[in-house]
């Protein structure tokens, strides 16, 4: 089920240049299930901005009816967002749309996650449910510049986790494939979150794999009812079958929408 | 009785409060929600007589208190409404108002004749804010005489009674609104969105990949409402309001400038409970009014206050 | 080399920001704030021929991210203008681009030869939203063949160039534009305020004395945008953006549209000191953008990233 | 001169229903002068409000740099302003207009000070300096209702003070002109600031007398610019002499301009 609620900031802390990590309470937490599943945020009471801010579940943790989200504060909303602290209360609907299958895989398999920028906070929770389940995991993680970076070390608590950067600052220099590139890694299923031309890049080289990506578009309502975030259907001859991203996704299995 | 019951032609409302076309789907969605018997009516999504996918994506953009949508009529086409989205519907007790959309006036013409007999259909909303493909892409809705024609042609053809949707972007609309009501139709709904756009500031490029969009939410409002106001005197069918609807007052203030009922567009996607809760609000703000009826208000800023003088800015 | 500086008819400016007219008198108030000689160029309150004290108030009414006027063209009249407040602006290094209206043609007519001889006068500024008495009320910018006719007759006697105003409350903008343009203008300004109506919530009363008034501010950036990008592609002379610009951004967004200048409106009200503010920032917006000089990015949306599509919403 | 300055709140206190009380501190109070200027304030950083709100300075601190606003929440922009609290910053314009004029009455003699709602905060500055300078100050406050109502301590504390209030609920039952009814009060000037009837009211009962009124009107800039406040001039045949209420005013000698 989808709620709304106003939930209560638990905190907030910046965490790397322009990365804020936020976590909220709410009776809402009760209803996440998959990882990859995401919240649509109102940032500010008025009307400006207007929409809701889709925003991915970093991790969740049930007991506290706790969640955090790991977000970049870039635009008008995700700013106003960043001003909250501890004790006020943000309007989240949620959780929506489908994430990554975690029983696709098998405990003693390998899964590899791969993560760009703003897409590695879901695979965070993904990582956490997979280890839990006896799945190792492999993570692949690309950054700008180093001081965008974060999370590595949670990471790898969990496993073994490579960074790539585009300017070379930390790990790897340029992207994820580099990375791929240059270490021999084995896995059973990919996971992946990041921005469309690394998944492109990933679609093309792992065609045929058992893998799963998590896409991104403009929203409006975030729960299917407005079109604005459809996508092309590979394989289609007629040209007018879709899927919505917000409620058939973000997450589909490689190879089963357009990329665009 | 009711305080809220609206009575319109083929409607017969509980209140006069609605989803607008095109940000409510066919319901389902909300329907995880609420339930979709506590509306006055539903406007579906434009339907097509083929299936339509739409524009490429981005198909929407935020603006200062609003939002810019070029979605391109996607949906599954007259027979899949007619098979799936009407029938699933029909499960809630609330008139579904359909909106009709085509290229030619001929789409027009089969998709009102055969949406109008669907049991639960109880009123075509024409949407003539569309390119007519046969006069070069203009709207249909930007001379008076093309939407008049459209107008007695679906009129001939519906079952239900017919409500033609006002383009805001032209310069006369009172002209527009006697034009479609002389055409025969039996309420106005107003207004469709304000042609717009946004470019990105890192490139130039627009961010709708269609390049245009309709503009809607509170950032329209005062368009809307001064449209109505001057519509309102010179019609005798009733009008729909719409355009940033986004609390109880809105909705009075489109009532005082002459809507009989309004529509909840954008607003959805912010508050999915937006329209419940207007609906749970009104009979408080009726009190506060001193108002029995809420039909009491329409059009009351120029019956209490007289008409309009000219503007030069 | 100055990467702001812009050559327009008449019109050199250092940087491509002005205070757009109305919103800024005629320059006295804000001069408290900064030295008027920053700007680019002033866009000063409309001049009529007559004395005008305008419109009952309240004249002013706020909407979502937006504000609407109904001012009423209140100013000093010809005379004034002319005795008064063109000779205190000589002291500053800003070219003035002078606002006139009237409800006749006669009375631009006038109105535009005597002003444009006043030294600082480098332009002038048509405001045809104006309801032209002879015609029954109806904007002199609502039908092409009374703009250009208008025009024409301005022009015939202006000793500066001349910029037509266009209203953005027609269908057709492209029209409008190219039928000013074959009257002779030397470019054009936009967009001037939409119409709108806020209604107040207890008494159904229009805020407005006037009842209906104009929408500016951030609202309506969208539609001028729209507007600009379509028009820059159809016509040869140069176009001064407006409406809604609230950031250095937003004077950006506006240049990929195809504006070679900007005027700040509405704005002002609320960050005096915006024009200055802008003025300092664009060099490093530029340098952010890697380009040379300013007028590199008019028309960049349409001319990297190709035509406009039809929309339909 | 007038300055925009992001101003320091320094304490925000609710003191009757609807009604707040909000001090800031900044250099802009180095420019305040007479009692009656206003002050025009920003209530949000974004576009939602986007015009200004005019407010009454109530009283000057200038040792401190302080000064005291009271207003009423009420609509979009006034509820956000009560939001603030110690430590924030909002941004002022001001000091804006020309107020009520202290050296027009003597020390010795007596001045009636008479408010209605919202316009009762100007005169306690204006109370202030008139005794400050020696002269006596009789204040009648008109108020809806008891628990809207405020100062009235304050007032007694600098010069007898009578309250009415529309519902009986405080002091004399009914408007100030009931006070004046009912009491017989002689002083040498009049000053008032309140809603346009009781202006109007006293304009016809001390026509000819030594009085300033202080007036309101809806508002654009607050400085000049924009003709949206203008009013006009009584005894003008020509029907086009006006002044604009932000800058010629708020406050006007009785009779001078037309109340609408
Ligand atoms: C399913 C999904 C999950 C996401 N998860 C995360 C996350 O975990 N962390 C994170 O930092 N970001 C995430 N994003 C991206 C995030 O939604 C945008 O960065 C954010 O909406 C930008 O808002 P703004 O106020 O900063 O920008 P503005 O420029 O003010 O945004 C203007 C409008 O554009 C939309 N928009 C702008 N950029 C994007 C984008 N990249 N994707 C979708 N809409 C956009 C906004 O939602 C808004 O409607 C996710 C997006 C999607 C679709
Ligand atoms: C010179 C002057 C001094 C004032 N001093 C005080 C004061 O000390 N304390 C106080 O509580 N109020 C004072 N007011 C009235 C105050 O400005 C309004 O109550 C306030 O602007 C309403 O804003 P809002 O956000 O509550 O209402 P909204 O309804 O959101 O306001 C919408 C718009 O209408 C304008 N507006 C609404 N009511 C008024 C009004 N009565 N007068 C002028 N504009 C209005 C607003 O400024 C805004 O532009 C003063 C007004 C003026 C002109
Ligand atoms: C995403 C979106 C899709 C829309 N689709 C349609 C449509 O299919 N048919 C139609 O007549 N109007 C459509 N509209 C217009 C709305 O029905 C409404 O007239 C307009 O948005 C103004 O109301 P609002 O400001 O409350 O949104 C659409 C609007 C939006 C925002
Ligand atoms: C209070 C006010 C007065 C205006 N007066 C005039 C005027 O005298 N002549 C004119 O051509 N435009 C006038 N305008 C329109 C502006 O010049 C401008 O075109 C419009 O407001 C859009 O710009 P903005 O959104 O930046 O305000 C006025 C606008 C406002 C808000
Ligand atoms: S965002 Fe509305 S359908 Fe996906
Ligand atoms: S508010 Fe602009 S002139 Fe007074």
């Amino acid at each position: 089920m989808i709620h709304q609620e106003k939930m209560l900031v638990v905190s907030q802390k910046q965490i790397a240049k322009d990365i804020f990590e936020l976590t909220l309470q709410g009776n809402l937490v009760k209803e996440m299930e998959e990882p990859g599943q995401f919240v649509h945020i109102r940032t500010n009471p008025g009307l400006d901005p207007l929409l809701r801010r889709p925003i991915s579940i970093a991790s969740i943790e049930k007991d506290k009816n706790q969640f955090t989200v790991i977000y970049r504060s870039e635009g008008k909303g995700t700013r106003l967002l960043s001003q909250n602290i501890e004790g006020n209360e943000v309007d989240v609907l949620g959780p929506l749309g489908n994430g990554f299958p975690v029983d696709e895989i098998n405990s003693g398999e390998t899964a590899l996650l791969i993560g760009g920028g703003i897409g590695v906070p879901p695979l965070y929770e993904l990582a956490k449910q997979l280890n839990k389940q006896g799945t190792k995991t492999i993570h692949i993680l690309g950054f700008e510049t180093a001081e965008k970076s974060f999370y590595e070390n949670k990471f790898s608590e969990l496993g073994e986790t490579f960074i790539a950067t585009v300017d070379g600052s930390l790990g790897t220099s340029g992207f994820v494939t580099n990375v791929l590139d240059e270490n021999e890694i084995h896995f059973d299923v990919l996971y992946s979150c990041g921005p469309t031309p690394m998944l492109k890049a990933l679609e093309e080289r792992f065609h045929g794999r058992k893998a799963y990506l998590s896409l991104e578009q403009r929203m409006g309502c975030g729960i299917g009812a407005c079109f604005a975030c459809v996508c092309h259907v590979a394989d289609d001859s007629t040209g007018s079958k879709y899927v919505k991203i917000c409620s058939d996704g973000p997450v589909f299995p490689i190879g089963k929408v357009v990329l665009t | 009785m009711n305080r809220l019951q609206i009575e319109l032609p083929g409607l017969s409302l509980k209140n006069p409060i609605m989803p607008a076309s095109g940000c409510f789907g066919f319901g389902k969605e909300y329907s995880q929600f609420y339930d979709l018997s506590v509306l006055g009516a539903i406007m579906i999504k434009a339907t097509t007589l083929e299936p339509r996918y739409g524009n490429p994506t981005p198909r929407v953009a935020e603006t200062s208190a609003g939002m810019l949508n070029a979605i391109g009529l996607q949906n599954p086409g007259l027979e899949g409404v007619l098979a799936n989205e009407l029938p699933w519907l029909e499960q809630f007790d609330v008139p579904i108002i359909a909106n009709v959309a085509g290229s030619e006036t001929e789409d027009y013409v089969e998709v009102a004749e055969k949406i109008s007999v669907a049991p639960n259909v109880k009123a075509l909303e024409l949407n003539i804010s569309c390119p007519n493909v046969k006069k070069g892409g203009i709207a249909f809705g930007t001379i008076p005489e093309v939407a008049a024609e459209l107008t007695k042609r679906v009129k001939e053809v519906s079952s239900v009674p017919v409500y033609v949707k006002l383009s805001p972007n032209v310069a006369d609309i009172v002209g527009m609104a006697q034009a479609v009501e002389e055409a025969g139709a039996d309420g106005l709904t107003m207004i469709n969105t304000l042609l717009g756009m946004r470019l990105d500031i890192k490139t130039g490029k627009p961010i709708l990949a269609n390049k245009s969009g309709g503009l809607s939410g509170p950032a329209i409002k005062p368009v809307a409402i001064r449209m109505i106001y001057e519509v309102s005197q010179k019609v005798n069918i009733p009008i729909i309001g719409m355009g940033g609807i986004e609390s109880t007052d809105d909705v009075i203030e489109y009532f005082y400038a002459g809507a009989s009922a309004v529509a909840v567009g954008t607003m959805n996607f912010t508050d999915p409970f937006i329209c419940p809760r207007i609906i749970k609000e009104l009979p408080g703000k009726l009190d506060e009014l001193k108002v029995t009826h809420i039909s009491e208000l329409t059009g009351r800023s120029w019956k209490m206050y007289g008409a309009k003088a000219n503007h030069c800015s």
